[in-house]
């Protein structure tokens, strides 16, 4: 594992649903070194803040040297990282951690909530690469907030929106729901959002008896380092005790994780 | 920068044969066992501390571990670890290939346990000192050793007189007098002290009603502590005969160089290694540049000792 | 912003008739004597505490008095203020015509000095309480009367004694247990604690090779020091029984929020009044917005004391 | 007296000389309010900073509702408003403090030391609107350190430089003493400089038995609060005890300045 502590330059700067950012960094390690659901420790410089930030590759472009993040503004880090513009350097520590496993051959849902969805760019693409059949459920307050399904070329989407003003009206999980029924025959289950919505997902599962083996869960959990060194991003692990996020994770099997102690830390 | 040739010689002792290439040591719990955190240049560095080890595994706390604060963060890991047995089978082998001194941090809940870990580790290859951890909270009587001077004299005797392993008791800053634990533990047997282990802090959720780190309070470390344990460092410096090593917010080589000047011998660097992980480098050239400015070629003249200042507000 | 017609009370009681409109106090030290600061808006404060005042006039120490450090700043101001006459019969006058109550804090060397100053303030037109700083360095035996239980409840009885204007007592976070001194002034006839005082730090030039501060160390306070005020208040609310105003590195209405969760009837803003003087506004109005937003109508029912989670690390 | 704490936008960023920017601020309040050799609280958003920087008002145009800061980087707050540009927004606090005494008619001298040349634009443009001659000395290590002289119009410049690169080689004070000899028929002189140079200067009125009083300083010192609340920037008085740099001074008569005691804290 190639981890590399450099500068990564802004290539562009968008807006790519509304309330989120897009940031194109161009850094060639990172760019061919990353997978499919790994992640990178941002530094940043704001105000009364030490800590990295976690945060998914959306996609990358190791061809091109380049790699996309997808983020929204909770706080002073993520505030500071959406004033970056095109010219700006950006320090990157990564990548890190596991990303999702994309063996096999079956049919895959990712079903996405808020901005979870700024993981799947380059995990639907590797997927289709792979010529995988996979369908995309993204969910969002309102339709402005959907990330297009542009972003997903080859992949079958569909959207869910607390409003209605796109897609169901109502939760991504409904959707996975009326979908799952239909599909027991076998597929892979990959997905990031809000822990409610997660616990949600996994409540059908059960209710459907999809195996939680066949989910893989990109979590999000507080982390301090990143790199499995200061224990901080301990998640309660079924078989009893802790696993590391940052190591043993973000991306989970479902039935590796004990759903009753998750925390409700984050996305929430 | 310094030149390599015109490069001054950064040893420092720490007693009893602890002798490092470097004063930079990185911090117990925030550098793993020494396997992780490969960015880090080992070269820069002169010893490096383990997590705290207890007798038995450990599963730690409960998330949620940590929480950012202004320029601080707060964590209550509870000191997972794999258990002292483990470490000596498993890790101090291969410490013992490095060119780099492992000191393990012990902890424990009674003066017993740190007597087993410690007696574990005596004569072990591999493990190049001991660490007393004296700020661990469940101590029968409620209290941490740490803030009691007779407690933590009497635990560290008790460790002495079971090893030969260079003996470092990491003080607590929670209380009135830290000095007065120094001097305790300098006489039961101390070959130096580490100060400061985190202050004790908190954090709510306000949204939530409810304390961020799920066991109400944290240990607060970064940028944030720098000053008050550089003023914990300028009292012990003055007021005990053994090394003291400088820990608590250091970020900068000047930040480094401030302990230093305030009579430590070695620094830690903790939290700033989850951040710049090129910080340990860093510190060490920057050290050696301005010992070259000011036209110094032992550590030992760095202390300002000689200026007599008041310490208290 | 909550509208003025769904605006929540926020009025609290510190005892003994000491009535605030406000939960927002600005802390000792920060404000001057009330005179200084047009920009702050009064409207939004319940109290005004004024700078430490002394029996005899005080020049305070040579400079330099304040350094920056990681989010916060160290101070060593040394109680330069204009002594109690000056204050009685010059300022009290002008305050006994605001419609905002002013607490004077109380600082001294000796258990009389405190006297001697609370009986010259004792039925003094516009004095409406006094704040007993007993973070003082210079006593006889060389420590403050803060740390010791046994001296502060001296001090607090002595001017219990002398006075009937409501009488808090600021604590200082220099001490092993906070919670013991807070006990023995309650005991001692306080009518409420204010938590905290800075905490004791140090910078170094490294480039002049000497402290920053001319005394050698200064007091912390500003935001770095918040996750370590709010274990304190977090500690004394579940342990006395009289309020405790909550003060250290309040910054924001969810630095404040966090205090009055944590269980203190109301708070002081200190180093902020010197960078946003808006700070005290938006406090004020995001309490109110919070307790809207939650429905609640009266200060009593923030805190949230029912959680029970642990306290130490 | 008025003091705006408002956001002001940034019209313009400049490098008037070598390691210096130069800040234009829009900002019609302040403009109309500030008096020659008064100061601002800066607030700025630098990693681990709490306090606001202060920072002389360069020069003003109370007409245009703009005014001018002129400084270089020296730490991290610097660092931070050296980064601003155009379009930015920043919070000022003030004017503070006692500016220069530009009463009288006799001739003027400025003398000014490294970046201490940033308060005279606006004073040298306030004395040579009353009439008065104004001699400015302004003194720098190398000639691309020198704010230049057109920016003193209808003032006579002199300049110093250590490595002799554009004028005098050596220091301003020398300048100084050259001149003052000739000038015992009394001056007014203005100064702002680091605490070696103002000495240095005492020193040659002392020999040159010019009136301390008729000498201005503009003084450096830390500052907390910028408004007289938090004591932090006492100066040692001639008559014994401090005065508070922000409310007392800025600029202050060097009679008032116990000068054995003066601490060599900035611009050092
Ligand atoms: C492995 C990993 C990958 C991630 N990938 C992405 C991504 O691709 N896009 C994205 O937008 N976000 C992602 N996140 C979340 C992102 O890290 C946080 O939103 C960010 O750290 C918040 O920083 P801040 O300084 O803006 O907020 P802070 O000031 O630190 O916190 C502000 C508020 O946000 C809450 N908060 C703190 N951390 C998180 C969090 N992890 N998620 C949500 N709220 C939080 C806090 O409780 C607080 O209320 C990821 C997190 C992890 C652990
Ligand atoms: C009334 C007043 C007016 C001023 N006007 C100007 C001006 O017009 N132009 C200008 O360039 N500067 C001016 N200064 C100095 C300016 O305020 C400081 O340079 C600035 O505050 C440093 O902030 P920083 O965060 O960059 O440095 P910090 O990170 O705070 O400090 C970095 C280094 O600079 C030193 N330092 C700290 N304060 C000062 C200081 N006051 N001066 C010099 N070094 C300092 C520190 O000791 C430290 O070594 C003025 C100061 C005062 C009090
Ligand atoms: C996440 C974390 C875990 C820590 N674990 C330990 C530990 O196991 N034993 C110990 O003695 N100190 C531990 N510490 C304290 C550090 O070694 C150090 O004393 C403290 O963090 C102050 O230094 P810093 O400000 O440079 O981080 C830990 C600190 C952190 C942040
Ligand atoms: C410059 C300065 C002067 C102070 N003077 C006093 C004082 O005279 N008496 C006192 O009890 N506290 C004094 N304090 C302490 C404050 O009242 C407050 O307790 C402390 O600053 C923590 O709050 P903060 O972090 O909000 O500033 C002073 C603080 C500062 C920064
Ligand atoms: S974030 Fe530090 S161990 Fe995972
Ligand atoms: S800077 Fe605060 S009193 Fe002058």
């Amino acid at each position: 594992m190639s981890i590399a502590v450099a500068p990564a330059v802004v290539l562009e700067r968008s807006v790519p649903m509304a309330g989120a950012v897009e940031l194109v960094l161009s850094h060639p390690p990172s760019a061919v070194a990353v997978g499919p659901g790994q992640f990178f420790q941002l530094a940043v410089s704001a105000p009364h803040t030490i800590l990295r930030r976690p945060y998914s590759a959306a996609w990358s472009d190791p061809a091109g040297g380049r790699i996309g993040f997808i983020f929204n503004v909770v706080g002073t880090g993520s505030a500071w990282l959406a004033a970056r513009d095109e010219g700006d350097e950006l320090d990157l520590l990564g990548p890190l951690g596991r990303g999702f496993d994309l063996e096999g051959q079956r049919p895959a849902i990712c079903v996405a909530g808020g901005l979870g969805v700024a993981v799947f760019p380059g995990v639907v693409q590797a997927l289709i690469a792979r010529g995988r059949n996979v369908i995309v459920l993204q969910g969002a307050r309102t339709a402005a907030q959907l990330l297009p399904a542009s972003r997903f070329p080859g992949a079958d989407v569909h959207v869910a929106t607390d409003d209605g003003s796109a897609g169901h009206r109502g939760s991504v999980v409904d959707l996975f729901s009326n979908l799952g029924e239909g599909q027991s025959g076998g597929i892979d289950i990959l997905t990031c959002g809000p822990t409610p919505m997660l616990t949600a997902l996994i409540d059908v599962a059960h209710r459907q008896a999809i195996p939680l083996s066949d989910i893989q869960v990109a979590l999000e959990t507080p982390m301090g380092c990143g790199i499995g060194t200061c224990l901080g991003c301990a998640a309660p692990r079924a078989a009893g005790g802790y696993f590391l996020t940052c190591q043993d994770g973000p991306c989970v099997r479902a039935d590796r994780i004990e759903w009753e102690l998750m925390t409700d830390g984050f996305h929430g | 920068m310094a030149s390599m040739a015109e490069r001054p010689d950064l040893k420092v002792d720490l007693g009893r044969g602890l002798h490092l290439r470097s004063p930079v040591i990185v911090a117990s719990g925030t550098f793993g066992y020494g396997f992780d955190a490969p960015q880090v240049d080992r070269a820069a560095l002169g010893a490096i501390v383990s997590k705290g080890t207890t007798l038995r595994p450990h599963e730690g706390n409960a998330p949620i571990r940590i929480a950012e604060t202004p320029s601080g963060m707060l964590n209550a890991i509870g000191l997972q670890n794999p258990g002292v047995d483990h470490v000596a089978h498993v890790y101090a082998p291969q410490w013992a290939t490095w060119d780099l001194p492992v000191i393990v941090n012990v902890a424990g809940d009674s003066v017993d346990e740190y007597v087993a870990v410690a007696r574990r580790l005596n004569g072990v290859p591999g493990v190049a000192g001991l660490e007393l951890n004296i700020s661990c909270p469940n101590v029968q009587s409620g209290l941490q050793f740490g803030v009691d001077p007779v407690l933590a004299a009497e635990v560290t005797h008790a460790v002495r007189a079971v090893t030969e392993l260079p003996l470092i008791v990491k003080l607590t800053p929670n209380v009135t007098d830290i000095v007065a634990v120094a001097r305790a533990v300098e006489d039961a047997g101390a070959d130096a002290v580490s100060a400061i282990n985190t202050y004790v802090g908190m954090a709510i959720d306000v949204r939530r009603r409810r304390p961020i780190i799920s066991r109400g309070s944290g240990g607060l470390s970064g940028a944030a502590i720098k000053p008050l344990a550089l003023h914990a460092v300028w009292q012990l410096a003055a007021e005990v005969h053994i090394p003291v090593v400088g820990v608590g917010g250091i970020m900068t080589p000047g930040d480094a160089l401030e302990f230093l000047l305030a009579g430590a011998t070695a620094v830690q660097l903790g939290t700033v290694n989850y951040v710049r992980p090129q910080a340990a480098a860093e510190i060490h050239d920057g050290i050696a540049a301005y010992m070259v400015q000011h036209g110094l070629t032992d550590m030992r003249a760095l202390p300002i000792r000689s200026v007599s200042v008041l310490t208290h507000v």
